[in-house]
């Protein structure tokens, strides 16, 4: 594998800039029969809490033009679990493993974050301030710009590992959230989090997801995931890892050309279970192609200004 | 596991609203009766989620049945042959095949739910066991591999407008079956108010009852923690890799 | 045309719960060679000025997954073309017409309200205080309590028609800023406008659009609406119309079941410019047959009691 | 103006990347050379806008010629006769004919620019006009309606490249037509970049040209205002209801 891909994300280097989102790709051991998972830039995995979680009431997805909806509500198998269980294997994998945390409170989002400090393999965290699909904690966190950074601050405090935040499309000023988890001392944040959704099936005139709302995720919502990356990029200065609906290789660089230095791929997962190392292929074909590097892309898209 | 393209090698209409798709070729399926395989079309952007389908063996060859019910069966059902196919599979948990079968074997189908105890009944026949197969449909044109099961082992048609074989439910029979064979093993897939009816029968006859289960899926393969549905005891299973076939005492509990 | 399907929001009565969105359909007028508009609920007109508007630098619109992003910038005739020359057409035409209103100002949308108030055959004012393709007002009026019900008392201050205020999906608290509204006065709601999105052509490296960024609408956006619908009619005791992603009669169904009491038909158009008069059509069947009313509808999601 | 379904009564493949779809039968859109027609597919839900194709005549009927370039041209090329199309035209302003032709006709097409002015030469033909018509490509793969265009008037090719015809662009024979005939009428259809030189080298030699424009569309009737341009004057007109036929100097102004 070569290092033409390679990419620094503040303190966190990253083989390229291609990592599975939390939620869609498990916790990576699943996927060893059908692919490589060290040649991906890092898998995000599915979001761990202290305890672990049981989740929503079925049905919890469904489809909706363009996209999904989905109210998994954080099942997970726990922190004692992932740690003893799964990370053993991952690091046999030799994935590189972004741990997505989630907690209900500071405190719990603060007492992962330490633990994880300690574990073997974890490459950086991603705290996830935006899950749409919980009572407690979740997006409320990720809407403002004042409780953003006190979980930042919380997490940052108590771990020497890359910090990445992760933010919700539902703010209503995204600018001002990122440079508030900036200045709380994030070293990257990764954007975005699903939307709040909810269909209904006229026929049975019940919602389709048991928990009724579930967060909306896939192609259907890039257009506004690229609109938030490009806000947030003139706004920050640390990297931003893109996603929301990518699909293929050419709706990377657009996240890139919008100020991605890195993005997820989440949904798509799904429809293709090989399309992240599928697209680290393609890329690197593309960079090789024309002697760049993915850094050459970032918030390269070409303004012209309006008079 | 494994995830390929494949072509579709050939497509039969078995009864309205049906189709099966044969792709087995180059394709490295094997799979267990009750396993199922996630398939989509190369056809763009939406839908953008595979669509769970058992997998069959019809005429010795890998296929599945699939019921138009919407978008993307319909998108199924107008494809041709040598179109691509994307599989992903076999995936999640087979029925497990009784190491004894002097009981008896009753196979209940009801609908579509047919795909799984069909590859399931050729296994048994090929393992010299003759399973009795329980068929119920609402009317007689929705009664895909008909004669095909009524080539290998014994059936008993049901539909409800009684247009072909017996008028009513497919527990009926199941229960003049139980009566002579009160240990047999019966497994069974369909609509789900159907799946708890039989597993309720088979219970209360003292017969171990296997049923297999849908539930909407994302991935297929346990990643999501889409498919979860509630068992007897209240915990969450996911029907993709817990499932989806079950013992139904897990999922409808031992009370009759 | 039977009255099976007469609503009345407020004190807006209209033969049907079927509406143009404005924007997508012109000022109706266009329409005549290939259906009659007298069918239709209502015709929202393409927002009118005070002054007329140019609108926005080319390319102005471009598809997404499951949808589409303008950015027209309200180009239109302004008042004075439209009441002289575009209001008596729609007069013979018979159509039941929702003058769609923008201003920069308090002052310039109480001059419009003011203005229309006068002018016969203007059945509705629809102010909209959600665009998000221009500068000044628009979406910026929508996203805060205090300033929507600012526009929204001063339009009522100077008008007896019915004011239908259009709400913005990027607003934090959407039940809040509804009930700001009625509290100022509305006598409907209607929601939503588009959210602003971004798409870039990953070969010239240029915005897709000339302005940069742009609204989405379309079924890409629908489980966001329906999500909002329903939130929003838990908040307020006014009608809601309900619109975002519209496409066939279903469609219409589950905004009624969300909590719409009628709804509005926008990009659809642009797939089939006659597809609200079928979805008309279909709903009378719809409700001959089964011997309801579409006011049965409204809101009658049924939620199972999560415990 | 009329908006209804029609079938596809015959398909061909003109070329590599171009089909012609012909649709006349029961439809009744009746236009003129450079009007337009929205068509899509009975495909779902994406893509959801309609693509704006230029009405042709091949052949004395009504059809369009569509060009492979994305996800909804790709999607017509892969229908079938008897398939379901959706038709909203005819639609915007054609080119106004000249009432004096005595100083000639030529037609100046760039790729698929072809289509609105093949039609328009039949027209002029019919009229007792014989156009010339000059016919631009990359690569002599790329002429689509070539020998349509060959059997009714005067043709001259130039490809970039070389293979077919002249080498070079358009503009080098619309030259010298324009020294000969200097009060020629002039139209064009093609990339906006060589709409630009025609126009240029049209007005510089004192000729009238007619140049038929694109941009995105969403409606293509006026009501959407998606489909502005900026004109010479620094004004927006828009495509579907101003044009997509306009005099060159209204868009690229007068100076050579
Ligand atoms: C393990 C498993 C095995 C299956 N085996 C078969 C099979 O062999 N043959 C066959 O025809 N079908 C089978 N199904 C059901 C099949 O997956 C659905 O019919 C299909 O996904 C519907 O897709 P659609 O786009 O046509 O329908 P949609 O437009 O998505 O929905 C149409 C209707 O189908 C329901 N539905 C959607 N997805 C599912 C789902 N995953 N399970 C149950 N209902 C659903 C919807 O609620 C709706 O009522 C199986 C499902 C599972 C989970
Ligand atoms: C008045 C008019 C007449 C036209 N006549 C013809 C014709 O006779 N034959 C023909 O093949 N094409 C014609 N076109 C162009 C045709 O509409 C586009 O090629 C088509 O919309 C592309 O759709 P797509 O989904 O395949 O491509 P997309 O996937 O949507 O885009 C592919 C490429 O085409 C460009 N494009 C998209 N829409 C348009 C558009 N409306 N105009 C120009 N470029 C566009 C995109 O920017 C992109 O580069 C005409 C366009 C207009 C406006
Ligand atoms: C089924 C599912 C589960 C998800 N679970 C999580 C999660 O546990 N933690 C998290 O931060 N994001 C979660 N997400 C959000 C994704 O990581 C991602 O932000 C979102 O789906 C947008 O990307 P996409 O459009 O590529 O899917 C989940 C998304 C889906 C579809
Ligand atoms: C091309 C276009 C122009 C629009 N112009 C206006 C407008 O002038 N005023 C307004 O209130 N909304 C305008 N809208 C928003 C629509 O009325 C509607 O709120 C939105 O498109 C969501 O509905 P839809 O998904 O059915 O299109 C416009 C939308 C489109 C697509
Ligand atoms: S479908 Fe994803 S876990 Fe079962
Ligand atoms: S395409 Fe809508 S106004 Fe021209």
């Amino acid at each position: 594998m070569s290092d033409i891909l390679a990419v620094q994300l503040g303190p966190l280097r990253l083989v390229n800039p291609i990592i599975t989102a939390s939620g869609t790709f498990g916790y990576g051991v699943e996927y060893a029969d059908i692919m490589d998972v060290s040649r991906l830039g890092g898998i995000s995995v599915k979001g761990i809490s202290l305890e672990p979680r049981a989740g929503n009431p079925p049905p919890r997805v469904c489809e909706t033009p363009g996209g999904m909806l989905n109210s998994i509500g954080l099942a997970n198998i726990g922190y004692d679990a992932f740690v003893d269980r799964t990370m053993p294997v991952l690091r046999r994998m030799g994935a590189t493993v972004i741990v997505n945390i989630y907690g209900t409170s500071h405190d719990e989002f603060a007492e992962l974050a330490r633990r994880f400090d300690k574990v073997e393999g974890v490459a950086a965290l991603e705290v996830n301030i935006s899950c749409p699909n919980v009572k407690e904690g979740g997006i409320h966190f990720g809407v403002s710009g004042k409780s953003a950074s006190g979980v930042t601050r919380a997490v940052r405090e108590v771990t020497s590992l890359p910090v990445i935040v992760k933010l919700s499309p539902e703010a209503l000023d995204l600018p001002d959230i990122g440079k508030a988890v900036q200045d709380a001392g994030a070293d990257a944040i990764s954007m975005i989090n699903t939307f709040r959704g909810m269909s209904i099936d006229v026929e049975t005139r019940k919602p389709r997801l048991g928990a009724v709302m579930g967060g909306l995720s896939g192609p259907a919502i890039r257009p506004l995931a690229v609109r938030m990356v490009y806000q947030v990029f003139k706004a920050v200065n640390i990297p931003i890892i893109g996603m929301g609906g990518i699909a293929c290789f050419r709706d990377v660089l657009e996240f890139f050309l919008a100020g991605a230095s890195a993005v997820q791929v989440g949904t798509a997962n799904f429809t293709d279970p090989t399309i992240a190392v599928k697209i680290v292929d393609e890329f690197e074909e593309y960079c090789g192609a024309r002697g760049i590097h993915p850094a050459d892309l970032i918030g390269k898209v070409e303004i012209q200004e309006v008079k | 596991m494994d995830y390929f393209k494949t072509r579709i090698t050939r497509m039969e209409i078995p009864a309205r609203d049906h189709v099966i798709l044969w792709f087995r070729g180059d394709c490295p399926v094997e799979g267990d009766p009750g396993q199922f395989v996630m398939v989509r079309g190369n056809w763009g952007a939406h839908p953008i989620l595979p669509r769970a389908f058992s997998l069959v063996e019809v005429g010795k060859e890998g296929a599945i049945l699939v019921r138009n019910v919407g978008e993307g069966t319909n998108l199924l059902a107008s494809m041709k042959q040598g179109d691509e196919l994307l599989v992903l599979g076999p995936l999640g948990r087979g029925f497990s095949l009784p190491s004894e079968t002097g009981g008896g074997v009753a196979l209940v189908a009801g609908g579509v739910g047919v795909a799984p105890l069909v590859f399931l009944a050729q296994r048994l026949v090929d393992k010299g066991v003759k399973p009795v197969f329980l068929y119920g449909a609402r009317t007689g044109a929705d009664l895909p591999l008909r004669d095909h099961i009524d080539e290998i082992c014994d059936l008993t048609i049901t539909t409800e407008d009684g247009s072909v074989g017996e008028k009513g439910l497919v527990t009926a029979p199941l229960e003049r079956f139980l009566q002579t064979n009160p240990t047999a093993s019966v497994f069974s897939c369909g609509p789900e108010a159907m799946l708890e009816a039989v597993a309720r029968v088979s219970v209360a006859a003292g017969a171990r009852c296997q049923v297999a289960l849908e539930s909407p899926m994302a991935c297929g393969m346990g990643v999501c923690k889409g498919c979860a549905i509630l068992d007897a005891a209240g915990e969450y299973r996911y029907v993709c890799s817990d499932g989806p076939a079950f013992e139904s005492v897990e999922i409808f509990g031992r009370e009759p």
